[in-house]
């Protein structure tokens, strides 16, 4: 089945798997049913190395070390161990990191606290964003809009918006694993709080519901070369017309 | 050493079940199967057992949870009776058809109507063609040996069918009788742990009960067939093994001075210890009077039966059950088509007996057998009616 | 099983009728149910992947740059992702008269 | 706002897992919304997986031997026993992984069947396993009819609508009773999880299958899966009647945990319920009448809900 593309043989907790040559291990083992924690790995988006949680110790010729599970790619005769004593300390180490970049995030305290860490000793950042940059990936690789940017002032990184380029699509909404990016509709304008984004929603000229913002249309009638029309009506409207 | 102790058969019969270490239970009370489950809950409870007691909501679903968790690689135990096995009944078939080798005792007691908590075998023979193997047993000992040899034939790989042992409603479930228990070790021994085949689990999916379109079906029917017809060897051999361990040896028909007879009883399950003592009446008497009681009833042991009744000129076979606008009974019938073969075959008198709790006692014996001698022909009668 | 259903015999089954090969079913086209086919313009497309998720055939493939790809192998032709596609990129066609494969 | 809902997240569907669970090469009809379904509910339960199938459409587009289209272990054992059978499979595990005989792992055990093996034939099963409290997900994917028998009536079936069952008739024009209302059945078991879903909002139908599949207990998902040839609506409209079913309020998104309720999508108006109708030849016959008598039931029933929403509403 996997004919044409060079197989990888090797162990993850003693079980024999099979791999892609150029996968990285963190796909694999979830597809084997391995747990192994992560927030900042998509799989639709290119690896992101941000969150530290996909550890995993890796053992190659006689040498073990740790390693980010979501960017190294399989190796034939590897062995990888997914829940040791080292793995455990380090991942903690993990939670701590981000407990202080996301002091507010309820949805990360519960989730490090089902690691078994409750506080951190780390200076906390007032905000529940974990900078895991998925958001920003999200937004250039699938999007294609750019409204994202990850700047970085000394060992401080922050996602700074382009407000101009935002389309609202709500791409960053969906993926956003701390929930910190929120969309609100109120009459006929959409907000992307977190980015202060408001744009003005497009009115179905049959039934008079709102439907996507104007100028998401826009950006989608300029790509895809539609008239300038083309987004009158609702898409249920223009199902049922 | 094993123990001898007073016991009731039900309880005997949970004690195996506890013995085997069953993994999942799943029961829906119906008299009288009832003490059997009381006493499997109490163990689990108790923290004795260690299983999953699902106590469903009918006897269909407790076939279901059997068929599922079997399905699933666990050791599944069930026991109803009557009309609970016939609720149960599509899922019988189904476990049959899936080869789960889930093991259910049935305590027998008549079908509806008019409304009987009573023994007879007409449940058991209503499902006569479901592809289990079907055992009865006579009394407490048996019941309780045939928990082990149950499962032990079941989870064979050369074997994978579903086992049925079958004992009388109140007539054993009831009494108190003489057991003699089993070392955990010797048990242990007997039956190691069930290794599936087959079982639902990610790491090696299977997709079990597919749908099977005409161009399949008789094939898979041929091969269920096959198989349940082959496992005689391997009932036979688990016998012979358990009867090794614990001096006790079963057949698939057990005969009881069968020497020189020419009138043979055939009786099945309880009926078999009351007819005994009619043999030996008789015999006192001088008569060439012998007992055949089948014990293996699925598969039927053609073989060994014929083998049985060798020299008879007679045979009179007691049903505990009716098939209305049929030949008799199921069992008579089963009996005449064994000895067709047999170009001097005896003749069959068949009486239909002990419906819905009605007591037998050694004299019927004694007069269905002179009453069968008297008579010529082949016939059947509902015997002790009030006219 | 490699062999076709009307050739199998009741020893190639499995005990208890078990389809031990999981996801086999890929070997069968329903593509042959088509009497129309999809259309697809590339120009179009905003890569969305909006036909892909509502494709109840699994008949759309997401490429590696994001655009799509029908597989005429199992497409019945249902029309959905004509009908759900935001921007109008797929449509139908009439199918043509089948060739040999 | 839900932001598992479609409309606010066109880019969404790339960010699902391109892998499939559930592999082409099933025999659904053109069009089939249950497939798809199945196919979504598949994406979110993923790799860990057992189901347990009912008969109906799914077994039998999904699995005739000697294929399947399953990546994850199944079993069909009957109509209606299929919370049964999946009550079987954890107790099953439960006891031999408890007892060493197998590794711990969690493993979802997913039970699914159609409407009529949910609401009529396995209402009992199903009651039972869920008063049991059986770690379980029990899917129903609800098309409103018996449609592998040939779209003959349910108690899920909608008034009004023809069925082979109930058919438009000179005196009796269609189904005369309302549609059961299976998820406040399974709510009155006070499981811990109830939602409604639909294909036509996909990634909120994955969110609540992730949900119920780690949420300990059982859940149960009622999904409407539109049937085109039940419905007799073209096949290339059935996500749009799907959306059109919950637009209009005839069949609300919105989920019951622990006793909780919350819509998934609440619609400041609804859309008349003709909306819906009209692109369906089973609703063909009804009278204006018959659509006002039903539009004030359907105005009712989401009145109902919503106060039921904020009578269980947090602090």
């Amino acid at each position: 089945m996997m004919a044409d593309k060079e197989v990888v043989r090797f162990k993850i907790n003693d079980t024999e798997v099979e791999a892609e040559k150029g996968m990285m291990l963190l796909p694999v083992a979830l597809e084997y049913g391995f747990e192994i924690p992560h927030l900042c790995y998509h799989e639709a988006l290119s690896p992101g190395g941000m969150c530290g949680l996909c550890v995993v110790e890796v053992t190659k010729e006689g040498r073990t070390r740790v390693a980010m599970s979501c960017k190294y790619p399989v190796e034939e005769g590897i062995k990888v161990a997914t829940d040791t004593e080292k793995i455990r300390q380090v991942r903690k180490r993990a939670w701590e990191v981000l407990l202080a970049r996301a002091s507010r995030s309820e949805v990360i305290r519960s989730m490090a606290q089902a690691a078994g860490v409750k506080e951190t000793t780390l200076e906390k950042r007032d905000d529940d964003c974990i900078l895991c940059g998925l958001c920003e990936r999200v937004c250039r690789e699938i999007v294609g809009a750019n409204a994202l940017t990850i700047t970085r002032k000394g060992d401080r990184r922050e996602v700074v918006p382009n407000p101009e380029a935002c389309i609202a699509c709500g791409a960053c909404v969906y993926i956003c694993p701390t929930d910190c990016i929120k969309m609100e509709e109120k009459g006929d304008e959409r907000t992307i709080v977190r980015w202060n984004r408001t744009l003005k929603m497009q009115k179905c000229k049959s039934c008079g519901r709102p439907f996507a913002p104007i100028f998401q249309l826009n950006w989608i009638i300029d790509k895809a070369n539609l008239s300038k029309d083309f987004y009158e009506l609702c898409p249920i409207c223009r199902k049922s017309s | 050493m094993a123990t001898r102790v007073g016991m009731e058969v039900s309880i005997a019969a949970a004690e195996a079940v506890k013995q085997a270490n069953a993994d999942v239970i799943a029961a829906y009370p119906i008299t009288p199967q009832t003490h059997i489950v009381e006493h499997l809950s109490e163990l689990v409870n108790n923290g004795e057992l260690d299983a999953e007691f699902v106590p469903v909501e009918s006897e269909h679903s407790a076939m279901s949870v059997c068929v599922g968790s079997s399905a699933a690689g666990a050791r599944a135990f069930t026991c109803t009776s009557s009309q609970g096995l016939a609720l149960m009944s599509e899922i019988v078939y189904a476990a049959a058809s899936l080869r789960l080798p889930i093991l259910m005792i049935l305590a027998n007691r008549s079908l509806n109507s008019p409304l009987s908590i009573w023994n007879d075998h007409s449940d058991v023979m209503s499902i006569r063609d479901c592809g289990w193997i079907q055992v009865f047993a006579e009394n407490g000992q048996e019941v309780y040996d045939h928990v082990f040899i149950g499962f032990r034939v079941a989870e064979d790989r050369n074997v994978l069918n579903p086992f049925m042992i079958n004992i009388d409603g109140f007539i054993l479930t009831h009494v108190i009788e003489p057991v003699e228990l089993l070392e955990q070790e010797v048990v242990d021994r007997y039956l190691p742990p069930y290794q599936p085949l087959y079982r639902l689990h990610p790491d090696s999916p299977v997709s079990i009960g597919c749908f099977g379109p005409p161009v399949l079906f008789t094939e898979a029917k041929k091969a269920q067939n096959e198989a349940f017809c082959k496992t005689m060897p391997y009932i036979i051999k688990a016998w012979q093994e358990f009867g090794d361990l614990t001096g006790r040896y079963y057949h698939p028909i057990e005969t009881y001075r069968t020497e020189e007879a020419q009138t043979i009883l055939i009786t099945q399950g309880s009926l078999g210890e009351t007819a005994s003592i009619a043999i030996d009446m008789m015999r006192e008497k001088g008569e060439p009077v012998g007992l055949v009681k089948i014990r293996l009833w699925r598969p039927f042991p053609f073989e060994e039966f014929r083998k049985a009744v060798r020299g008879a000129e007679l045979v009179v076979v007691m049903d505990r059950a009716v098939s209305y606008g049929g030949p008799g009974g199921p069992l008579a019938g089963e009996i005449r088509s064994a000895l067709y073969p047999q170009e001097d075959h005896p003749r069959v008198v068949n009486f239909i007996i002990g419906l819905g709790g009605r007591d037998v006692s050694p004299e019927d014996f004694v007069q269905m057998a002179q009453r069968a001698k008297a008579t010529p022909g082949q016939w059947y009668e509902i015997y002790g009616v009030r006219e | 099983m490699a062999k076709p259903e009307n050739e199998i015999t009741w020893k190639d089954l499995n005990v208890g009728f078990v389809v031990d090969e999981p996801g086999n079913a890929s070997v069968y086209r329903t593509g042959d149910w088509r009497s129309q086919r999809p259309l697809y313009n590339r120009e179009r497309c905003i890569r969305c992947g909006t036909c892909y998720i509502y494709c109840p055939d699994m008949a759309i493939k997401i490429l590696e740059d994001g655009y799509i790809e029908h597989d005429l192998y199992y497409c019945k032709g249902c029309g959905i992702c004509v009908q759900e596609c935001p921007t109008g990129a797929i449509t139908m066609v009439e199918e043509e008269e089948k060739d040999g494969d | 706002m839900d932001k598992y809902l479609d409309r606010l997240g066109i880019y969404a569907a790339r960010l699902v897992s391109q892998k499939e669970y559930f592999v082409p090469g099933h025999r659904a009809c053109q069009g089939c919304a249950e497939a798809l379904a199945v196919r979504l509910m598949s994406k979110a339960s993923r790799t860990n997986t057992v189901i347990a199938c009912a008969t109906g459409c799914i077994e039998i587009f999904s699995s005739p031997f000697p294929l399947t289209s399953w990546m994850v272990p199944g079993i069909h054992v009957a109509f209606e026993n299929t919370a049964a059978v999946a009550s079987g499979i954890e107790s099953g595990l439960k006891a031999i992984m408890r007892k060493g005989r197998i590794p711990l792992k969690k493993i979802n055990v997913v039970g699914i069947a159609g409407d009529g093996g949910t609401s009529d034939i396995g209402l009992q099963a199903l009651s039972g396993a869920l008063e049991r409290g059986h770690n379980m997900v029990y899917v129903c994917f609800d098309n409103e009819a018996y449609m592998n028998t040939g779209i003959q009536r349910s108690s899920s079936t909608p008034f009004g609508a023809s069925t082979t069952t109930s058919p438009a008739g000179k005196v009796v024009p269609g189904q005369t009773t309302w549609k059961k209302n299976m998820p406040e059945i399974a709510a009155a078991h006070d499981i811990p999880y109830v939602a409604t879903a639909c294909p036509s909002y996909p990634f909120d139908l994955m969110e609540k299958v992730r949900k119920a599949a780690e949420i300990e207990g059982p859940a149960y998902i009622h999904i409407l899966s539109v049937c085109p040839t039940g419905w007799r609506l073209p096949p290339e409209l059935s996500i749009h009647a799907g959306r059109l079913a919950v637009e209009t309020g005839v069949f609300p998104l919105y989920e019951v945990e622990r006793g909780r309720y919350k819509l998934s999508i609440d619609l400041p108006e609804l859309r008349p319920v003709q909306e819906y109708f009209r692109i369906q030849g089973r609703f063909r016959h009804l009278t204006e009448e018959m659509v006002n008598k039903i539009q004030r039931r359907v105005r009712e029933e989401y009145e109902k809900l919503k106060k039921k929403v904020m009578m269980t509403r947090e602090g």
